[in-house]
């Protein structure tokens, strides 16, 4: 995934945007491919949706420029970047039935009637919104106003959609529903898409690729395989999977030839661990997902310990077990069959090649 | 209200309804009684005190006729339009320009809602003696070399109204803006974002999305300017005093001179029977449409 | 840690493009578009500053100055003679105590009718807004048709009813008028305010046993700051500046200061002194002018949680 | 303050002594008495009453008696009346009368002969309803003086006029010199007063009393009364250019020499008088404009509403002696500018115009005033008739005639 990217669709070079003394986003910079779909992710604050706004020229920038097709168009109003965009709270003009809603930006423009009416056509039943067409935006549930607005990007005939937290608005059933639709659309469309969520599973499935932002700057950008089991540092590494990845604080000591993961009484040899360049020996941190200990397996692990559980977690397919490692909180994910019991004696085995090593200090990957 | 014969249904919610008798008390004696007794005793020939002399309809002969009263309505449509448009126009303007991300807007918004803490006693004051030809703008203007210049809205008939209708609007139009304002902050930052997407230019976003958007804040508005126009009496009062001659008159007036200057009451009730059969035109559907039908969501 | 192929792409498009524009848009201090914004803003304020401004110099200079100067120039020599003159000594016919005594009527009328009329009118809204009896419609549709009728068809029914109860020219009298007229716009702020807060609140405390006045005590009025501010903003504005009623229901002794700025003003003794009546009326705006300054943005927000909601 | 004038006077005489101790008992009063030579004779009307031992708290209200009344009213109807006020004419006062909220003063009359003492002697009949007295009538008013400026006249190099129309004949003069001949005020009782001037000095007393007094609406609308619209289209052009409302800014425009002349009643001198101006020297009055010498007599009464408080009520019974006492009377009417009710006064005090005045009350030569002849709707209907008149340049004499004649022919 990391291959050049020759002809990008959206490319943003060196953006800084800073609201007076306040830095938003630092030196930022992102190319997208054509048809790629990115998912930029992050907690609420880290520039994600400013940087779409950016993109979209809603925002001007402080320093950088932004390329779409080729086009240097960091100083182009947004109507003529070739974007379309979604906003969280559909923004349709309330006033306007869905058509109206659909064609206002076309006849401002001036696109003629006939063609209007065949954009409409085509994105009512790309959508399958053609029944709701005279309706207000109030008559419609929440899933058809954001297949409205999905529309009204749409009919703008153009290249690049944002979305920005799209669906956000609805609950947790329409969410998973309209996702898939989002993904639909896109394999059918094939154009390129920049999402902006702060839910992990949403970016998970819809992403090509994902940039995890924290304070303006993008921490990761791969695909989602590679954040997920490769984090570079320990705020991706935190950010995504749930449950969450446990992290026990310890030193990296060599003995001999290898190296190991001592914490307290622990100690876990990482002969199989790749390390990203020439690990030193201090104070680092160990994090290895609840998925990837299992317990009570045997012993053919690169390494197991004993422990007590502490609380059982029931969450259906899964069970969540909590022990203590180290005098450190610590979650096995198992298979409903084989949940133990609170104060269970149990053995604990992982492989260390699946952990992920931090340095304690700046949190990046050793 | 209930009647006692059905108590079950009466002391429901009975807290609520023992709570409510200061309005009830307030809509039935005050505002339906009085209003029925001004009404009853418009058709009698009342003088200095209400007597229950009917004479139908001979008061209100009488005030159709009158021209004092044909100029007071004639006034009160044109201050009406002005007011009305004016300070719609006026006050939206302001908001929107206060609404365009400004440096000191604060400080902007503050300049334009103080004349609204002063009343219109003070403002009818102050702007008589602004537009006063002997020492205000029009005296300033001739010190500084166009002597013909001539700008005396309060001495000359024909623009009288007009000369009140500026204090009215200085008074008036920063609550207007502050209405309008809130309603544009109240607009989804969302909405702008996607009609500067679809390329619509910011005077059609205005006009064809925003202003339709903000529906209930433009009846709010129309409706609290209304009322401050059909009563309209205090300014007129310190800033003409109805004059030159009777240029300036409005109904309000009307209705007070009569009932208590030339002590003809039953010519003051009808006229301001006059004035009530107006308002509530206007105003009794829109206040059910509001209030009335609408249930709690 | 961007990813690095990334990076050597951008590089290789920067180069590509490296005449093309970068960074903010150009927006010049002088643009059309901010000179037309400020350039109406900043004469809109002179519009609305410039009463205010001629209302002080005029008050701060001597009469001589004002029959000969423009109402625009500053005053040459301050004198502060017709403060004192309009605070202290201003006649109407035998009392020369200028606009004092009228200011502290002023605050003995205000601040009971102010705290009466919220009193009433936030109860009333409540009961609008959470316990919804049969009627109570009608009532606040009449109510608030009740705020359009003008007040001088009230005047001589009022006078009645206030004689019957035999409160009449009392301050307890012209309180409960204050209260009666300030009641529809109160009320309908009120009734938006509660209807516009989460139910769930009120049917919690319902659920938890509270009653009427239990939920109005202890569940809205904690919540209804803004909204009280508003009102009182309102209402002291709104009493303070009342000319009609003050003239009507009170007697020369309790004159509220609007009426005494107005027989002051139309105390013509040979010339008008401009200066001394331009300092009581700066006076008489004073109060209401502080509080307006004062409560400034919450005022705003408060209009904007009361009358836009509709 | 505008009512004042157009109140009528009520007669009544009355030399009182009111015998029996006078306990100190606070007395509100209410007038509308609150210019520069009113105030300063209402102190007068205090003074004499607090040396009773009582106290008199003023409450003077400003504005207008379109203001004032409706206070005094209210508070009279509403039950909360004050000690005594300054009202108008008697057509008035019959209502509250009739609803049974005055005091019947006539015991205290008939102990102090106040029919004996008053002059002229119908000023008591405007007080009298069903042959009983209720008001206490301090002053006679009359309306038809022409004041002229002398300074004026010298700056405009033409000689003082002595009638309405050599001053008519020499306003293009004044005009030239840049004074405006006529001072009228915006308010609108000043163009209805000058009108009924007008009427009683170009067209005579009998005009006068045919057109108010008869209600003649035909002869109203004759060539009789013509001549009056014409002269009133000369005072209307001569006071095109007056930018005051209120009387006494019209009178300081002729006490400054801004203007020639004004109509104005007797309680403009009063404003002469603070000013420091001395009549004949200064400026010059000529009563009935110079044509017709006639004095009306209207003036200001008090009423005593009727009052529970029995402390009070007696001090009303003082309040009314003292208003007739000769002390008073001269002292008042002297700083008022006014002419006193009772001719047993001694008034070498008085200044020229004053003089003139009293000469010509000595002569017996009184009219009653349009106060006592129509009632308070016709005069309001005749103000916005005037005032809009005055106003309006354009407004035909035959239209305005007309509608004159419309307002004789229903009033009452």
């Amino acid at each position: 995934m990391a291959a050049e990217i020759a002809k990008p669709s959206v490319s943003i070079q060196d953006l800084s945007l800073n609201f007076g003394a306040v830095s938003v986003l630092q030196t930022l910079n992102l190319d997208v491919a054509e048809g790629e779909f990115i998912v930029l992710l992050g907690p609420s604050g880290c520039g994600k949706s400013t940087l779409l706004n950016c993109i979209a020229g809603l925002l001007d920038i402080s320093e950088g420029r932004i390329f779409i097709k080729g086009k240097n168009v960091t100083w182009e109003e947004p109507k003529d970047r070739g974007i379309g965009m979604v906003f969280q709270s559909y923004a349709l003009y309330p006033q306007m039935t869905v058509e109206k809603n659909l064609s206002f930006g076309l006849r401002v423009a001036g696109v003629p009637k006939d063609e209007i009416a065949k954009r409409i056509a085509r994105a009512a039943e790309i959508l399958q919104i053609e029944p709701l067409l005279q309706r207000k935006p109030s008559a419609l549930s929440g899933g058809q106003r954001q297949r409205v607005a999905i529309g009204r990007a749409l009919v703008r005939d153009v290249d690049v959609f944002l979305f920005d937290e799209p669906l956000s608005n609805l609950d947790a059933k329409l969410r998973a529903e309209l996702r898939v639709e989002i993904k639909l659309l896109h394999r059918r469309l094939e154009n390129t898409m920049i999402y902006v969520t702060h839910d992990q599973i949403e970016a998970m499935t819809l992403a090509d690729r994902i940039a995890v932002m924290k304070g303006g700057v993008i921490q990761q950008l791969d695909a989602p395989q590679t954040i997920y089991n490769r984090p570079v540092n320990r705020f991706v590494a935190g950010f995504l999977g749930s449950p969450a990845m446990n992290f026990l604080k310890g030193r990296l000591e060599k003995n001999g030839d290898g190296w190991s993961f001592v914490a307290d009484d622990l100690k876990i040899p990482l002969g199989t661990y790749q390390f990203d360049g020439q690990p030193e020996a201090g104070p680092a941190v160990f994090g290895i997902r609840p998925e990837h200990v299992s317990l009570n397996s045997g012993t053919g692990w690169p390494f197991s310990t004993a422990a007590n559980v502490e609380v059982v977690e029931p969450m259906g397919s899964d069970t969540l077990v909590w022990l203590q490692l180290a005098q450190q909180k610590f979650s096995v994910r198992v298979t409903s069959e084989r949940t133990p019991k609170n104060d269970d004696a149990v053995t604990v085995g992982f492989d260390p090649m699946r952990a992920s090593l931090f340095d304690a200090e700046n949190g990046s990957r050793i | 209200m209930s009647s006692s014969q059905r108590p079950s249904k009466l002391f429901r919610n009975l807290n609520a309804k023992v709570a409510s008798i200061p309005m009830i008390l307030t809509a039935l004696v005050v505002f339906v009684g009085g209003t029925a007794w001004t009404v009853l005793y418009s058709f009698t020939n009342s003088k200095l005190l209400p007597r229950l002399h009917f004479v139908g309809l001979d008061q209100y002969h009488r005030l159709w006729s009158t021209s004092r009263w044909l100029v007071s309505i004639e006034n009160l449509l044109i201050y009406g339009a002005i007011s009305l448009v004016f300070s719609l126009v006026i006050g939206f303007l302001l908001a929107a320009l206060l609404d365009q991300k400004i440096r000191f807007e604060d400080t902007f918004r503050t300049i334009f809602l103080y004349p609204f803490a002063l009343s219109f006693i003070v403002t009818g004051l102050v702007w008589q003696w602004l537009l006063n030809p002997d020492f205000g703008i029009q005296r300033v203007v001739r010190d500084l070399g166009w002597t013909s210049f001539s700008f005396d809205p309060l001495y000359n008939s024909s623009i009288v109204i007009y000369g009140i209708s500026i204090a009215a609007l200085w008074q008036g139009t920063g609550l207007i803006m502050c209405l309008m304002l809130a309603g544009l902050r109240g607009i989804d930052e969302d909405i702008w974002k996607a009609a500067r997407v679809d390329g619509i230019p910011m005077w059609k976003t205005y006009l064809f999305i925003v202003i339709p958007m903000m529906r209930p804040v433009f009846i709010t508005t129309l409706v609290i300017i209304a009322a401050g126009i059909v009563k309209v009496y205090d300014l007129v009062v310190a800033q003409t005093s109805g004059g030159p001659g009777i240029a300036s008159e409005v109904p309000a007036k009307y209705v007070y001179d009569y009932m208590f200057f030339a002590q003809n009451l039953g010519q003051g009730f009808a006229a301001s029977t006059m004035m009530l059969l107006s308002v509530v035109i206007v105003i009794v559907p829109w206040a059910y449409l509001e209030f009335g039908g609408r249930k709690r969501g | 840690m961007v990813d690095v192929a990334s990076l050597s792409a951008g590089t290789e498009a920067r180069r590509r493009d490296a005449a093309g524009p970068s960074g903010p848009r150009p927006r010049h201090v002088l643009s059309r578009r901010n000179i037309f914004l400020y350039g109406t803003l900043i004469v809109m304020a002179v519009y609305y500053l410039l009463p205010l401004y001629v209302m002080i110099v005029t008050s701060l200079k001597g009469m001589p100055e004002i029959r000969l100067g423009n109402i625009f120039s500053p005053p040459v020599e301050i004198t502060f003679e017709p403060w004192v003159k309009a605070w202290a000594t201003a006649c109407t016919g035998l009392n020369c105590d200028g606009l004092s005594r009228g200011f502290w009527n002023s605050v003995r009328i205000t601040v009971p009718s102010v705290l009466l009329s919220i009193a009433i009118a936030s109860v009333n809204g409540y009961a609008l807004a959470n316990w919804r009896f049969k009627g109570a419609d009608t009532f606040f549709v009449i109510l608030i048709v009740g705020a359009f009728i003008p007040y001088q068809v009230m005047i001589y029914p009022i006078v009645i009813i206030l004689r019957e109860i035999g409160i009449y020219g009392t301050l307890t009298g012209l309180v409960i008028v204050h209260s009666i007229f300030g009641m529809p716009i109160l009320t309908l702020l009120f009734r938006n305010y509660f209807t516009s807060m989460p139910e769930e609140l009120f049917r919690a405390a319902r659920v938890d046993g509270a009653g009427f006045w239990g939920i109005y005590l202890r569940i809205m009025l904690p919540m209804s700051l803004p909204i009280f501010v508003v009102a009182i903003i309102l209402q002291v504005t709104g009493i303070w500046n009342d000319f009609l009623f003050g003239v009507v229901y009170t007697r020369p002794d309790t004159y509220p200061m609007t009426v005494q700025l107005n027989n002051i003003v139309n105390s013509v003794q040979g010339v008008k002194e401009y200066n001394v009546n331009m300092a009581a009326t700066i006076l008489t705006g004073l109060v209401p002018l502080i509080v307006y300054f004062i409560s400034g943005k919450l005022f705003v927000r408060g209009i904007a949680a009361g009358a836009v909601k509709g | 303050m505008r009512y004042k004038f157009l109140t009528a006077a009520l007669a009544v005489t009355a030399a009182l002594n009111f015998a029996g101790p006078a306990s100190a008992t606070d007395l509100e009063v209410t007038h509308w008495w609150t210019s520069g030579g009113e105030a300063a004779a209402v102190a007068e009307l205090a003074k004499a009453f607090d040396a009773t031992g009582n106290h008199w708290v003023d409450g003077a209200i400003a504005g207008s008696g379109g203001t004032a009344r409706p206070i005094m009213i209210s508070r009279i109807t509403g039950g909360d009346p004050m000690g005594a006020t300054q009202f108008n004419h008697g057509r008035q006062a019959e209502e509250l009368v009739q609803a049974g909220l005055m005091r019947d003063l006539t015991d205290i009359a008939t102990k102090d002969k106040w029919t004996e003492v008053v002059r002229p002697k119908s000023l008591l009949d405007s007080c009298t309803i069903d042959g009983k007295i209720y008001c206490v009538p301090v002053n006679i008013h009359s309306w038809q003086w022409l004041w002229l400026s002398n300074e004026a006249f010298q700056k405009a190099g033409v000689p003082l006029p002595k009638d309405w129309n050599e001053y008519v004949a020499a306003a293009p003069a004044l005009e030239k010199a840049g004074i405006i001949p006529l001072a009228v005020g915006g308010q609108p009782w000043q163009a209805s007063g000058a009108f009924d001037v007008l009427m009683a000095a170009v067209g005579g007393t009998d005009t006068f009393l045919k057109v108010y007094k008869d209600k003649d609406a035909k002869f109203a609308g004759g060539p009789e009364v013509a001549k009056v619209f014409k002269a009133a289209d000369d005072a209307r052009k001569m006071a095109k250019n007056t930018n005051v409302q209120d009387w006494n800014q019209a009178t300081n425009l002729v006490i400054t020499g801004k203007a020639g002349g004004q109509i104005m009643g007797d309680w403009a001198q009063g404003e002469f008088q603070v000013a420091g101006k001395t009549a004949g020297k200064d400026y010059t009055c000529l009563p009935g404009l110079g044509l017709n010498e006639v004095i009306a007599t209207g003036g200001d009464a008090f009423y005593f509403p009727l009052l529970k408080d029995e402390a009070k009520s007696k001090a009303q019974g003082v309040l009314a002696e003292t208003l007739l006492d000769p002390k008073t009377q001269v002292a008042f009417n002297l700083k008022k500018g006014s002419l006193p009710v009772r001719g047993d006064v001694d008034l070498n005090a008085a200044n020229d115009c004053m003089k003139k005045g009293l000469a010509i009350l000595a002569k017996g030569a009184v009219m009653p005033w349009t106060d006592q002849l129509l009632s308070q709707d016709t005069q309001k209907q005749k103000e916005d008739l005037f005032s809009e008149f005055f106003a309006k340049p354009d407004m035909s004499l035959e239209e305005a005639q007309k509608r004159f004649a419309d307002i004789i022919a229903s009033a009452d």
